[in-house]
């Protein structure tokens, strides 16, 4: 009866992927192991595969894209976000510029119009922080183009760009593609856009 | 929105539990990736059905925008290191080195002591890169070894060194887990964070969590080898085999203690500060191959994949959240803990605190990096200060670089367990138990005592304070002393109930950690409580909030690890070892 | 069993790219991707190859390599040295003209057109002798026709009127705008236009007009020839802090992707990529340690470390010492199987070596 | 230097502690395991970042440059550096 419930206990709680017949030989260790145990395998051989080259490739795609971009610096950022120590000295409000270097290694508008990449007027404030010293205003400066860029090209999403007007988050250097790019969306969906005053 | 980024978080977190607990036998890594892409495709439909198709393309990048790049470099750099230096002999020098030191005033005891700690010493930015190769070394001192130290003794030892060596990553300034959490703390409090507001109190826990681990495994295994009180293998003689290092060991010992350094202080450098750790340990391998005549192939040998493709999928695991709001919805899963009164804001930081050791992955990069803006917000949400922020970050990354070693999915710990020819989860549940009621407490005291003060701003002045005081000091070593005497009151009541029982010491085992618990909640509630005061709340309420959050967590980790430190019965294993 | 066809692809991909060319790729690669550092990699492996050639040159007494690479050496050397020399001509030219003030203005009458507030805004420059410039030629006036831009008359319209009143010949306006011609650059002497107060875009675009039309009128600098923008693709140093640093983390990147891509490579050893060097595989081992040429390996381990790495040589050696019984297959965590891997690992070194030895007597038998 | 006193007491502690628990009870060798923990926790009380053992000269111009306002911090970049007032 003991031995029972101790079997079931011993089955509840551990892998069971060993013979339990078989004797101790240390702790945890029976002396015979069971060949394969085909329940484990499954059919995933390939899929470990698959998943293996997936990680390799994101990593490449990680390292390789902003080498294509000209940005080979964000590859070695910390993020250790000691940039976050610019705090009210960034003329730009920025508050969290380590998001702003993530973002331009992978050409995430999203995230940098949002974070408020466009506000930044490359002073270099933050560099004076970064623990790696990289040259963050050439960065951001690249980013900005870039960004530009998408945005003349219709690859940013409406709702970004809406938003980010809302929030004040598009510096004045750039309002004017982005609001000539609203417009142009303003022609086609009669949708009302406020049009800023500039200078 | 809400739909959604439920979904996906119940999808990351069921997956998660499903592949600890064994259920879904596959590398962690396929687990991962598998739940990246599941969760981008929930995301695709999503958008697409709301009619936000443009949202669509941003995706992959913000998904592969998550991968923080550096430490899994910086740790392939390490491993290139470890292979150079194994192939030019390097370790062989640590070892001749050790036999040396043997024959000094600090004798066996004292050179196991700094053996035991050379993880601490040389801080790299993963353990296994350190105890790949020196584990096997180590073993060597074991009855199939030289014979000097006896079985139980060999557990000990190796137990203890792994526990240092999978803490180190916390404290490494070269790309070490606790730069995260540094950088978010800095500001306008702590502006100077990122030069080590976390490195003293990791260290310090460190230190005596792993005395404790020792102790703990001690106990345990006494337990278990009642009768091991001769050495297997006798010496011959007493003649020890000589140790023939050539100088290519010495050479390259010599050229990684100077890039180590470099690394460690380089920051400090203005001038020389561009320069990132993997040149330097690129550099440095290079030149141990062009001057040890080492082959290039030997500089893959020391590579692991297992951490960093781990880490890889991890961060892109964790980033398929983001895009699909799964982040905001733990957000205010958290904020709806602390809104409950049994357990309280302080409740729901000390399980917060404990999140990592009850998802214990692989690497614990993984969710650190979900984890920390988390905490940040979530403290600033409820009303904390930044020095209580601080002491609950402390706590947490001690507890986050401890997951590892626990962790049944390819976690370091399982190094050790392998190196000692036992069955996973032998020493899982030391692992956790130090981490619970040992580490994260005393971080946390350190933390309150002697670093704020070192780093606080005076918010007058706005210049730096520098008011730690010997009443700190006092402070900080009774507060210790307090806890690691409940701690070493539990480890010895709990061994003592272990029997031949598995099922008993299930239970024994999760009692032990309910009460570990009860320590930790206790201790955090404490000192946060010593800075000012939470959310409002007395100290009496604060503290029943503690135990009952430190109560959950302990439960659950418990629940998390499958196999009980007990491991076999205990009739069966004296019969083992006599036979 | 029969191969799967993406095996027998990979495969053949393995033993045809092997682990040399396969870095090579990457590095001419990363070379076209990076420019900071093809000077760098180029001199990398014109070093590799010259240690090989003298490698060859000592075994074999043939230095016929060494010499090529030496005849390769000089005459990149007199290209590059061409390629300067002319380079430096036109810096120096450059230099003469003032590099970023566009001085050397044609004279006539050039026309451009900027997006306005509702369409194009017209422009039109006319430059005449003045010989207040180096080159003698200013502004004279700067006309925007009425008839042609459609901006709202109140505002558009009226702005433009405004201007053309503005820079008619002869005005202050327009001497002072000569004046920043000549000592500052195009784009800030671009600002001293002023614009006119509720028709931003109007004055914008009317700048941006004016900006278009100087520079049509701009004599363009001489240009860089094909050859030497050829030859400065490749050799220009530009290596710096920065591209070491990165440099540092593409090549453990490209390690690290081509380690873990030979065991998906090769069928069989895939599973080995998974392995974390738990070593429970060596406590389950009856054989545990093995000696071999002086080296101590911990036993299924390593084997299913070599065959990852792709050293199956090594691997062939080590299976000698493998009884086959699979306890460590039993007890590996993500479940390994170290035979399994092994056997698969030789399975491809021979199927790689007869296949060889066929092509060596098939080259025979032509030949 | 707090930091360096704690470290080397809860360095002789831990190097006790661990003796203790690899079974060395005789002692001689519980005083050689704490010697070695002293040693351990003075290396690593050293080779720590020179802000964790709280002197105050450690960081004084890195901190001051820190603190600069933002003109001079722009300044700084050619080399010489602005005194500040």
């Amino acid at each position: 009866m003991a031995d029972e419930k101790q079997k079931k206990d011993e089955q509840k709680i551990g892998r069971t992927r060993q013979v339990e017949d078989q004797p101790v030989a240390l702790p945890g260790i029976r002396r015979f192991q069971s060949f394969t145990n085909v329940e484990d395998r499954m059919l995933t051989k390939n899929i470990n595969r698959a998943a293996m080259f997936g990680v390799a490739a994101a990593m490449g795609v990680a390292v390789l894209k902003p080498l294509f971009h000209g940005m080979p610096q964000t590859t070695y950022c910390y993020e250790c976000r000691a940039c976050y120590a610019t705090q009210d000295k960034c003329p730009g409000r920025i508050t969290e510029q380590a998001e702003l270097t993530v973002a331009s290694r992978v050409l995430d508008y999203r995230r940098f119009i949002l974070k408020g990449g466009m506000n930044c007027i490359r002073c270099g404030n933050c560099q004076t922080f970064c623990a790696a010293h990289l040259d963050l205003p050439k960065i951001f400066g690249t980013m900005q183009k870039l960004v530009v860029a998408a945005i003349e090209e219709g690859y940013v999403p409406t709702g970004v760009l809406a938003q980010a007007l809302a929030e004040g988050k598009i510096g004045r250097d750039y309002l004017l593609p982005v609001v000539k790019y609203m417009q142009k969306l303003k022609k086609e969906t009669e949708k009302p856009i406020p049009e800023p005053e500039l200078m | 929105m809400e739909i959604l980024g439920t979904i996906t978080l119940l999808i990351f977190i069921v997956t998660l539990v499903a592949t600890l607990l064994g259920w879904i036998k596959m590398p962690v890594q396929t687990v991962l990736i598998g739940i990246t892409l599941v969760n981008i495709v929930l995301a695709l439909i999503f958008f697409g059905l709301q009619g936000m198709a443009d949202e669509l393309r941003l995706v992959p990048a913000d998904v592969i925008g998550r991968i923080i790049l550096h430490p899994v470099t910086a740790l392939l750099g390490g491993l290139f290191m470890g292979g150079v230096l194994g192939a030019a002999g390097g370790f062989e020098a640590i070892k001749a080195i050790v036999n040396r030191l043997r024959k000094t005033p600090l004798g066996l005891a004292g050179t196991l002591v700094i053996l035991i700690n050379i993880p601490l010493i040389t801080m790299l930015p993963c353990g296994r890169i350190i105890a790949a190769a020196l584990l096997p070394l180590l073993f060597m001192f074991g009855p199939e070894g030289s014979g000097t130290l006896r079985k139980t003794q060999l557990i000990v030892f190796i137990a203890a060194f792994a526990r240092n060596s999978f803490g180190s990553c916390g404290p490494s300034p070269v790309g070490g887990v606790a730069q995260i959490a540094e950088g978010t703390l800095g500001g306008a409090t702590f502006p100077d964070a990122a030069a080590g507001i976390l490195r003293g109190p990791q260290v310090f826990s460190l230190m005596i969590g792993t005395a404790f681990m020792a102790l703990f495994i001690r106990f345990v295994t006494k337990r278990l080898y009642p009768e091991d009180t001769v050495q297997i293998k006798d010496r011959e003689g007493g003649v020890e085999p000589e140790i023939k290092v050539n100088w290519k060991g010495y050479t390259s010992l010599i050229i990684f203690a100077l890039a180590l350094l470099t690394a460690t202080f380089i920051s400090f450098i203005p001038s020389l500060k561009f320069i990132t750790v993997q040149a330097i340990f690129v550099a440095a391998s290079i030149l141990i191959i062009i001057v040890c005549r080492v082959s290039l192939g030997d500089l893959m040998t020391g590579i692991i994949l297992m951490p960093a493709t781990a880490m890889v999928a991890g961060f892109l695991a964790a980033g398929s959240l983001y895009p699909t709001g799964g982040m905001q919805v733990l957000q205010s899963i958290f904020k709806g803990l602390a809104a409950f009164p049994l357990l309280g804001v302080v409740g729901t930081l000390v399980i917060l605190v404990q999140a990592q050791t009850i998802l214990p992955l692989s690497c614990s990069r993984i969710l650190t990096a979900v984890f920390v803006p988390l905490i940040y917000v979530f403290g600033k949400g409820v009303g904390l200060t930044d020095l209580q922020i601080g002491i609950v970050m402390a706590a947490y990354i001690i507890n986050a670089t401890t997951s590892c070693a626990p962790s049944p999915l390819g976690g370091a710990g399982m190094m050790a367990e392998g190196q000692l020819r036992a069955e996973t989860g032998y020493l899982k549940g030391a692992f956790s138990f130090t981490s619970l009621a040992v580490m994260a407490p005393l971080a946390a005291v350190f933390m309150r005592f002697i670093t704020l003060d070192v780093f606080a701003r005076n918010p007058q002045t706005g210049q730096m304070m520098f008011t730690a005081t010997w009443g700190h000091l006092g402070q900080t070593i009774l507060w210790s002393l307090v806890i690691m005497a409940a701690a070493y009151g539990l480890i010895v009541v709990m061994s003592r109930l272990i029997t031949a029982s598995l099922g008993r010491n299930r239970k024994v085992l999760i009692a032990s950690f309910g009460l570990g618990g009860v320590l930790c909640g206790i201790s955090l509630a404490l000192a946060l409580r010593l800075g000012e005061p939470v959310a409002g709340t007395s100290l009496g309420v604060s503290l029943v909030q503690g135990i009952i959050g430190g109560i959950i967590a302990a439960v659950l980790i418990a629940l998390m690890i499958q196999v009980s430190f007990a491991g076999p019965p205990l009739k069966e294993n004296v019969q083992a070892v006599e036979g | 069993m029969e191969t799967a066809w993406y095996n027998r692809w990979l495969e053949a991909f393995a033993a045809k790219a092997s682990r040399p060319w396969r870095l090579a790729a990457f590095t001419f690669l990363i070379s076209l991707l990076y420019p900071g550092t093809r000077f760098f990699l180029l001199a990398v492996i014109f070093i590799v190859l010259v240690v090989k050639s003298v490698e060859y040159g000592v075994k074999n007494g043939k230095w016929w390599g060494l010499k090529a690479l030496i005849g390769v050496f000089l005459f990149s050397c007199l290209v590059y040295a061409a390629a300067a020399a002319e380079a430096y001509r036109v810096a120096r030219y450059r230099r003469a003209l003032g590099d970023t003030i566009p001085l050397d203005l044609k004279t006539g009458i050039y026309e451009a057109e900027a997006d306005g507030a509702r369409g194009p805004v017209h422009v039109q420059v006319e430059i005449i002798e003045t010989g207040l410039s180096p080159t003698g030629n200013l502004i004279h006036r700067i006309d925007s026709p009425l008839e042609l831009h459609r901006e709202t008359g109140s505002i558009g319209g009226n702005a433009i009127k405004e201007l053309n009143y503005r820079y008619r010949p002869g005005t202050e306006k327009i001497r002072a705008l000569n004046k920043d011609l000549i000592t500052r650059r195009l784009d800030q002497a671009m600002d001293s236009i002023d614009g006119i107060t509720g028709a931003t875009l109007t004055s914008r675009a009317y700048r941006k007009a004016v900006k278009t039309a100087i520079i049509k009128a701009h004599r363009t600098p001489k240009k860089l020839s094909t050859f030497t923008h050829f030859v400065y693709f490749f050799l220009k140093n530009e290596i710096s802090k920065i591209s070491f640093n990165t440099l540092a983390i593409i090549f453990i990147l490209i390690v690290f992707f081509d380690y873990t891509l030979q065991g998906l490579l090769v069928r069989g050893t895939g599973q080995a990529v998974s392995c974390m060097n738990c070593q429970t595989c060596v406590g389950a081992c009856p054989v545990k340690r093995v000696e071999l040429d002086g080296k101590e390996y911990a036993f299924p381990m390593d084997m299913v470390l070599a065959a990852r790495l792709g050293d199956y040589e090594l691997v062939k050696k080590l299976s000698w010492f493998c009884v086959g019984c699979a306890k460590c297959s039993g007890k590996c965590p993500i479940g390994i199987s170290a035979p399994s891997v092994a056997s698969a690992g030789v399975r491809f070194l021979k199927a790689r070596e007869a296949e060889k030895e066929k092509a060596d007597a098939g080259g025979g038998r032509h030949g | 230097m707090f930091t360096f006193i704690v470290f080397i007491i809860a360095g002789a502690l831990t190097g006790l502690i661990t003796t203790y628990a690899l079974d060395m009870k005789t002692r001689k060798e519980l005083a050689q395991g704490t010697r070695g923990g002293v040693i351990r926790a003075k290396i690593r009380a050293l080779l720590g970042p020179k802000k964790m053992s709280g002197r105050r000269g450690a960081s004084p111009g890195r901190a001051s440059h820190r603190l600069a306002p933002t003109k001079e911090i722009w300044q700084t970049k050619n080399k010489k550096k602005t005194s500040r007032r």
